[in-house]
């Protein structure tokens, strides 16, 4: 090591300034090179085997995409925006989001401009694709010592850029070192436990460029410089004299940067690599089909462990449930523990906030349901009753519901019958013809099955289900509980059958001017069920409704960022304690404006939110019959 | 307060035998029945303590009334004075009064125990008539029986019996007069009628399902359904 | 076990039982199946012990099996028992024994409803009036030919040539009683020693030498169950509830198995039988079975009765082994023999039960 | 002067009343036929729902009684209303002229061996409660480790046959208990127990019941039929599992009895001479059933405790302290104007 | 062997002391509240396929306490997971959960 230290040094001491292309290669590189050219190799490695774990007709679906002109100009803008400018994190959290794009977008422009400096001013036959195209952009002003009286205006607009690119990047890592030490200043109320790679990388990472900033500051008399690299070389030369020993701050400059890559793979931060792939294949249409493989890996990889999540998710209201955020799930798959993704998947509510807040959109839902589906789907059950159950239930209603509404309660509806009192009256209060699908006995509409990972037997109770419903010839199926209404657009085939949520026919019967609602002087908060709201995407409606019917006061969280009430179907291991503390949040939340009722329009919130709230509880059917003009 | 429950009501046996049951199951534990068939007393008391009479009439209708075996074990341990069996006795009577005893197997099975028990009280004066009691239909009487039958006179000498004989002594003949007194009774009790209302009952449902009476009965006399059964 | 705790039992329900001057009633099992049964307990109480026991042919069945099998109504039965109390006050007696459990609960049963119901016994009155033209009674006493028996037990072990024991050990033999269902039951203080732990049968093994050997299914039901038997399609019901006590008696080898019921002694006979027959089990030693006795037989064997005149070759199960145990001569020649020493033949061989 | 007053009974009621009594400054005599005080708490390990050692409780009471005369082994042998006072003759000889008396001669045990069919007296491995806390109180332990054990609920309880229809209130919650208790010392033995409703009315009384469910506890709805001794003498216990209706048995070791209340023998001994009246079960009637319990229809007797039908520890304290008030209500509106 | 024409019938009694009790602990060492059930019978009163065919988490608890588990197995057959019983059960019973774990230990 001395060895290398000191004999480069002598070889390379500057005696007579001039331009010069010393030696294009110096022992200092091979950190770096070692590190980028490991993770080039695991890259490649790691790009064909989630390829060869996609089935055929996605790799088909995927290669396709990518020349399609729609998709690939979305490719283009969502790489950009979501990897670089993270336009997600922004929109949220905007200092958050300069950080993150600070480092990401800082240091691509670095090598990207560092890769045009190259190619403008390095003698072709080094910055060719030749041994010194690896490094000779990232170590550029090692290489390269310029004559300051052949300094070009072109050279010192690069020396500026350069120079500028580093402070930005320099200001994300000043903020990230000021993150770790109080997360809430940047809006993050938890933070990730960083894992050893994760803090090898992480501490590379924030060492990379305050020691590039020395190396080049080191040589920026004889390599030149900009606005911050040479004043920095003065005040070195002020302490030290003349006699600038600069070659370890390169060495340590390019050992930081091999760490980094070598740790790369088995940290966070190889979603910087992987979320562009990520992208094109959810641009390409692809879903989770396996839990560990195909595009599920791409997900798990593209995880930037951010720990956004943990913040979203409900059950941050007991720290011992911190440990079933989506980040610890997606890196106990990365980790193939096999124990804690079961009880993690198993323990996760399925609310979806956090897939709606993730900055990299890895969808944890799916790859929880999916990896239910490795442990559930198997199960011997019988079945075979839905058939008759269908066929009796199909006499009854034919020929009744031609040309109607259909009306679907759901199981859980019926144990709050209120809900379906308050439907009935409001259809029958707006002239709507309607049938009763499931008024004594009805199927369920397979959510809760399929949300168990039992996507056989899910399909078993669609089956049935959509034979009543196509057979009971209806143009419109009216549902109350969005459990089932999520399944009912997402599964179902139903000839073009309209399936529609309550709060949505309610205010297409309001604007229609077929129901006549007043307003009441009443202040009401309004509670996003998570199968209506992130499920389904209806936020408006229901606002609409009830902004007519009462004062629409706002929740501390609302919208895609709705707390789930905790009595979630898709749970399957939590338990009563640990639902009713989330149930007390979501009402925490609620209650920040002090409203005189809450609405909601999930059976399930209703009965959750009712057993914590202080104040009312009203669904949001039932309010409106209450306003309802005579 | 249904019509069958008050019918029910009527019958001394249920009076008897039906005060409020606090469903503990102490009949059925010990129930031979609820051993060896899909039965459970108690729940039968409870059907008819909650005086449903759609319920009572799917109990006369179904085969679960005819599995008791009349042993009365159950009245010993009730801690609240009920009597199954009694309570079982006058739904089988119910059951046979409304003709619902034809929609079950076990129901059924009336037929021939009318037919035959009756037959010997009313020609012999005996319940069980030994000479009528044949190895043929009884195998499980044992080859010792096969041998009494074949010598049945010479057996019934020796063993001090009176078979077919004047005076007293067992399997004496009883004489015709007090045969008559016994048809008399019933006559004027309703045993008569009820046995004619079960011999054309079976003898139609005999009928519809193109029998003669000796296919129906030899049918009746062996049929047993697996449902009966637990497991 | 503690035998103290039932004596206690036993105490408690003590029934009275008139000594002299019974109406005697048989039973239609015992006459079928026992009749030498029947016979012995006229023999040793007219005979041996010179009590006055009544018979007469008028009366005939009580309708018990026909009303338990639900073919006949309850107010024809109780027509069918009014007219056998009839007789027995028109021959001057007022304490009824009968032969028949069957009888003997049901006649319970239908005075304690009488008692409850005065109309209905005043309507079973007019019925007997109408039908047989007899004057309404009732008995006074009302006792079991086992209560009997039970009573007489110390004057039957008085005139015993035999004891309940095993000549070769000198142990007292270890008995099993399987009491009828509708003895005491229904009306635990109508029977000796209760419902629980009756003593109408122990007390006659006791007085007789022998030991009783109490198990789990003791008091359960041999099976026979009415139409349960009648019907070949529920004989199973009958099969299974005797094996049942087989299997649950079994582990404390019983030398013998007394009854008290005319149906018990022919289901546990000959359900032995049908169990070797079917699955090659047998219950007793060396392939024999368990023989099981009426209290009668027992009376007769312990007072010095001939075996064959007990009509011990009509049971199924072979009674030699016990005889030999006790020391009780036979002539095993003697055994299928008609009255006049004409031979019969012999019955064939089951093919596995000894 | 201080007012005499006699106490019948020195179980919790009558101990307790006769504390708060002389606390009052009457001069209290107590009768206790028993060679000890504490009636069948003495007798007793612990308490539910919280397992307290009836020794604590029992000797917080005796340390209330320091100026109460007590006289134990010790049966009134008559007593009669004179004018306004009671002339009560004990068997030791002394005759006590008092201003009030109070019953509180508490409840028997029901006679377990009544119920024949599960052979108590009979059948080595049958015991009732009172067995089963003299076992816990004097430390002993079953040899060899019972594998399974069984609490039969409502014995002579809520059954006509054993002449109490009526519910002794206390059996399922000390079932419980007892079960608990065993399964804590026998932990891999299978413990049942047969109700036939689980009546945990009581503060924490559910909870005493749902901890018995996780210790493994098994409870089935069924009254036991019968039980029998096996080849190995072991017992074989028959119900009916009447959830699922189905006949079931198992093989126990130990079967545990709870037997109920019924009332004192003894206390009737003294009713009958008072011409105090009972009620169809047997217990004493209070004047009425809200504004009197405690007093009789005989002015000057008063009752607490279980006289007057089953009741819990913190039930019959209760009595006994408003008994204490009415007598001290009474002798004041009475003797000292 | 001499064909009687009728045979033994099969004995409906529960014999507790055969009860499989070791795999029954397995079970609720993983589901601590199937303990819990105290029978009151709110999840068969609301279960949706029990409209149509036999089906209790009560009943099963119970059939696996007897040692009945192919009994058990089959009245959750039919369950739709729908969770309604999780929803009325007094005791706070994960019922859904416990179907899944008592389908998979006991269901092979």
């Amino acid at each position: 090591m001395i060895y290398l230290l000191t004999s480069n040094i002598l070889q390379i001491s500057p005696e007579g300034i001039i331009d010069r292309y010393p030696n294009s290669y110096n022992h200092f590189v091979l950190p770096f090179v070692i590190g980028i050219s490991f993770i080039l190799v695991y890259l490649f490695i790691g790009l064909v085997r989630i390829l060869y774990h996609l089935t055929g007709e996605d790799r088909i679906k995927l290669l396709k995409s990518l020349f399609k002109p729609k998709t690939a100009w979305k490719n283009i803008k969502d790489i950009f925006c979501d990897c670089l400018l993270h336009t997600k994190i922004w929109k949220r959290k905007p200092l958050l989001g300069y950080m993150h794009s600070a480092i990401a977008f800082g240091w691509f422009l670095l090598i990207v401009v560092g890769h045009i400096e190259v190619w403008l001013f390095a003698p072709r036959h080094l910055s060719g694709l030749t041994e010194g195209s690896l490094y000779y952009p990232i170590f550029y002003r090692f290489f390269i010592w310029i004559n300051p009286a052949h300094e070009t205006l072109r050279g010192s607009v690069f020396f500026f850029i350069m120079d500028f690119l580093l402070l930005y990047v320099l200001s994300g890592i000043g903020l990230a070192m000021f993150k770790r030490v109080r997360s809430i200043a940047l809006g993050m109320r938890h933070t990730t436990k960083p894992s050893l790679a994760d803090r090898v990388a992480l501490y590379s990472l924030w060492l990379i460029f305050p020691l590039r900033l020395l190396a080049e500051g080191f040589t920026a008399d004889l390599s030149g410089g900009g606005f911050l690299t040479r004043p920095l070389n003065w005040v070195f030369r002020a302490f030290f004299g003349n006699e600038l020993n600069f070659l370890p701050t390169w060495w340590a400059y390019s050992i930081c940067l091999g760490l980094f890559f070598l740790a790369m793979p088995f940290s966070r931060y190889m979603h910087i690599l992987t979320e562009p792939l990520l992208i094109l294949m959810r641009n390409a249409g692809l879903k989770v089909r396996k839990p560990r493989k195909g595009f599920a890996e791409a997900e798990i990889y593209a995880c930037s462990s951010c720990g956004l999540c943990l913040d979203a998710c409900p059950m941050n209201v007991q720290k011992k449930n911190l440990k079933y955020s989506s980040v610890y799930f997606i890196r106990f798959l990365r980790r193939h523990n096999k124990r804690k993704t079961r009880e993690i998947a198993d323990k996760c509510l399925m609310c979806g906030k956090c897939y709606a807040l993730c900055p990299v959109g890895v969808n944890s839902p799916a790859i929880r349901r999916a990896l239910r589906e490795t442990q559930n789907n198997n199960i011997k059950c019988d079945y075979s009753y839905l058939e008759d159950a269908s066929s009796k239930s199909s006499a009854t209603l034919a020929g009744k519901a031609g040309g109607k509404i259909l009306y679907f309660a759901g199981c859980m509806s019926h144990l709050t019958p209120v809900i379906i009192k308050s439907v009935e009256t409001i259809l029958k209060a707006s002239g709507q013809d309607y049938e009763f699908m499931d008024r004594n006995e009805g199927i369920c509409c397979g959510r809760p099955l399929m949300l168990a990972g039992r996507t056989e037997a899910a399909q078993k109770t669609i089956q049935a289900n959509s034979r009543i419903i196509r057979e009971s010839g209806c143009t419109t199926l009216l549902v109350s509980c969005p459990i089932c209404l999520k399944i009912f657009k997402e599964e179902y085939s139903l000839n073009g059958i309209e399936v529609i949520h309550y709060t949505q026919l309610v205010d297409r019967l309001i604007k229609e001017g077929k129901l006549k609602v007043s307003k009441s002087s009443s202040a009401i908060v309004y509670h996003d069920p998570c199968e209506l709201g992130r499920g389904c995407g209806i936020y408006e409606e229901p606002r609409n409704v009830l902004s007519s019917v009462a004062e629409l006061k706002k929740a501390s969280k609302e919208r895609d960022e709705s707390i789930c009430c905790g009595y979630s179907m898709g749970t399957l291991t939590l338990d009563e304690k640990d639902k009713a503390k989330i149930a007390e949040s979501s009402v925490t939340s609620l209650m920040a404006e002090n409203p005189d009722e809450i609405v909601t329009a999930c059976p399930m919130c209703y009965r959750a939110i009712r057993s914590k709230a202080e104040v009312p509880v009203k669904d949001f059917a039932e309010i409106v019959c209450e306003n309802i003009e005579k | 307060m249904g019509k069958l429950y008050d019918r029910l009501m009527k019958d001394y046996r249920l009076r008897e035998g039906l005060n409020a049951c606090i469903n503990c199951g102490t009949c059925t534990a010990i129930c031979p029945a609820a051993e060896f068939y899909r039965y459970d007393p108690r729940r039968i008391v409870d059907i008819v303590q909650h005086q449903d009479d759609a319920q009572i009439e799917e109990l006369l209708k179904s085969d679960t009334i005819w599995y008791c075996g009349e042993c009365l074990s159950c009245v010993t341990r009730c801690p609240r004075k009920n009597a199954a069996g009694l309570i079982i006795m006058a739904l089988r009577s119910l059951s046979i009064q409304t003709g619902f005893f034809m929609e079950s197997e076990k129901g059924r099975q009336m037929y021939l125990l009318c037919k035959d028990l009756n037959h010997n009280i009313l020609n012999y004066g005996y319940c069980i008539y030994a000479r009528a009691f044949k190895y043929d239909a009884h195998l499980e009487a044992g080859v010792v029986w096969q041998w009494v039958e074949k010598n049945i006179d010479e057996v019934f000498d020796r063993l001090g019996g009176n078979l077919d004989k004047e005076g007293p002594g067992a399997m004496r003949k009883i004489p015709q007069k007090d045969l008559d007194e016994l048809k008399k009774i019933y006559d004027i009790t309703g045993a008569t009628e009820m046995l004619e209302n079960v011999k054309n009952a079976g003898l139609k449902k005999a009928e519809e399902l193109g029998l003669t009476e000796e296919e129906y009965c030899q049918k009746i006399y062996t049929e047993c359904s697996p449902k009966h059964f637990n497991h | 076990m503690i035998y103290e705790g039932k004596k206690k039992i036993w105490a408690e329900y003590q029934k009275e039982i008139p000594e002299d001057h019974y109406f005697y009633v048989r039973s239609c099992i015992r006459q079928s199946f026992f009749p030498a049964s029947e016979a012995t307990f006229l023999d040793i109480t007219r005979n041996k012990l010179g009590k006055d026991i009544f018979e007469t042919e008028h009366h005939t069945t009580c309708g018990g099996i026909a009303y338990h099998s639900d073919t006949i109504p309850q107010e024809t039965v109780m027509t069918i028992i009014a007219r056998q109390f009839a007789l027995m006050h028109k021959y001057g007696y007022e304490n009824y024994v009968c032969s028949c459990i069957t009888s003997f609960g049901l006649y319970c049963e239908t005075m304690e409803t009488w008692r409850e119901y005065p109309e209905l016994q005043q309507k079973i009155a007019e019925n007997l009036w109408k039908s047989c033209h007899l004057e309404f009674a009732k008995p006074k006493f009302l006792v079991h030919a086992s209560d009997l028996i039970f009573k007489y037990r110390m004057q039957i072990a008085a005139k015993s040539k035999y004891k309940l024991v095993n000549k070769n050990t000198g142990e007292p033999l270890r008995v099993v009683e399987h009491i009828g269902c509708h003895y005491s039951k229904m009306f635990p203080s109508k029977g000796v020693g209760g419902a629980e732990y009756p003593y109408v049968l122990v007390g006659m093994v006791e007085a007789w030498g022998g030991q009783i050997v109490d198990y789990p299914e003791r008091r359960h039901c041999c099976g026979f169950g009415f139409r349960q038997y009648f019907i070949k399609g529920n004989r199973g019901y009958s099969l299974s509830n005797t094996h049942k006590k087989f299997e649950s008696m079994e582990p404390f080898k019983p030398d013998m198995i007394i009854t008290n019921c005319p149906g018990c002694p022919y289901f546990l006979d000959r359900w032995q039988y049908v169990i070797a027959e079917t699955q090659g089990k047998t219950y007793g030693q060396d392939g024999h079975g368990i023989p099981v006795f009426t209290y009668e037989e027992v009376a007769g064997l312990v007072m010095g009765y001939d075996p064959w005149d007990l009509g011990l070759q009509t049971h199924q199960v072979s009674v030699e082994p016990l005889l030999d145990k006790i020391g009780i001569p036979y002539d095993p020649a003697k055994k299928y023999l008609g009255k006049n020493g004409k031979y019969l033949g012999e019955p064939q061989k089951p093919q596995c039960l000894k | 002067m201080k007012n005499n007053i006699l106490v019948i009974g020195g179980g919790p009621a009558g101990l307790e009343a006769s504390a708060v009594l002389s606390r009052m400054g009457y001069n209290v005599i107590l009768a206790e036929k028993e060679k000890r005080l504490g009636g069948h708490l003495a007798k007793w390990d612990r308490l539910f729902p919280d397992q307290t050692p009836a020794k604590e409780v029992l000797d917080g009471l005796l340390d209330g009684i320091k100026d109460v005369k007590c006289f134990t082994e010790t049966d009134v042998n008559s007593i009669n209303l004179l004018d306004r006072s009671f002339n009560a003759m004990l068997s030791n000889g002394i005759t006590i002229l008092a201003d009030a008396v109070l019953l509180a001669s508490g409840f028997d045990m029901f006679k377990a061996e009544k119920k024949e069919e599960y052979g108590y007296g009979i059948y080595d491995g049958v015991m009732t409660n009172a067995d089963m806390e003299q076992v816990f109180r004097e430390g002993k332990t079953f040899s060899p480790a019972p594998k399974a054990i069984g609490f039969v609920h409502c014995v002579g309880s809520r059954d006509e046959k054993a002449g109490n229809p009526a519910c002794s209130k206390v059996c399922c919650a000390t079932a419980v208990k007892q079960a608990i208790e065993t399964k804590e010392l026998y932990p891999e033995a299978n413990v049942y127990c047969f109700y036939m409703d689980l009546r945990m009315f009581g503060r924490h009384y559910e909870d005493l019941y749902l901890r018995a469910q996780k210790a493994g506890i098994r409870f089935i709805r069924g009254r036991v039929s019968e039980v029998a001794e096996t080849s190995e003498g072991r017992l074989l216990v028959k119900a009916e599992d009447t959830l699922s209706s189905r006949p079931v048995k198992v093989t126990l070791d130990r079967l545990v009895l709870m037997a109920g209340m019924r009332p004192s023998e003894a206390g009737h001994k003294v009713g009958r001479q008072l011409n105090l009246s009972v009620e169809e079960d047997g217990f004493f009637s209070s004047r009425d059933g809200f504004l009197s319990l405690q007093k009789s229809k005989l002015p000057g007797l008063f009752y607490a405790g279980a006289c007057t039908g089953p009741k819990t520890l913190p039930d019959t304290f209760h009595e006994a302290r408003s008994a204490a008030m009415e007598i001290d209500r009474y002798i004041k509106e009475n003797f000292r104007k | 062997m001499i064909d009687f024409g009728f045979s033994f019938s099969p004995s409906s009694r529960i014999n507790l002391d055969k009860a499989d009790k070791e795999k029954f602990l397995s079970l609720a060492a993983l589901e601590p509240d199937v303990l819990k059930c105290m029978a009151c019978g709110s999840c068969s009163a609301s279960c949706t396929a029990g409209a149509f065919e036999d089906t209790s988490v009560r009943k099963a608890i119970l059939s696996l306490q007897n040692g009945l588990s192919d009994d058990a197995v089959k009245l959750l057959n039919h369950c739709m997971l729908c969770g309604k019983c999780t929803m009325v059960c007094p005791r706070g019973i994960n019922t859904r959960h416990l179907i899944l774990s008592i389908q998979k230990i006991y269901g092979k």
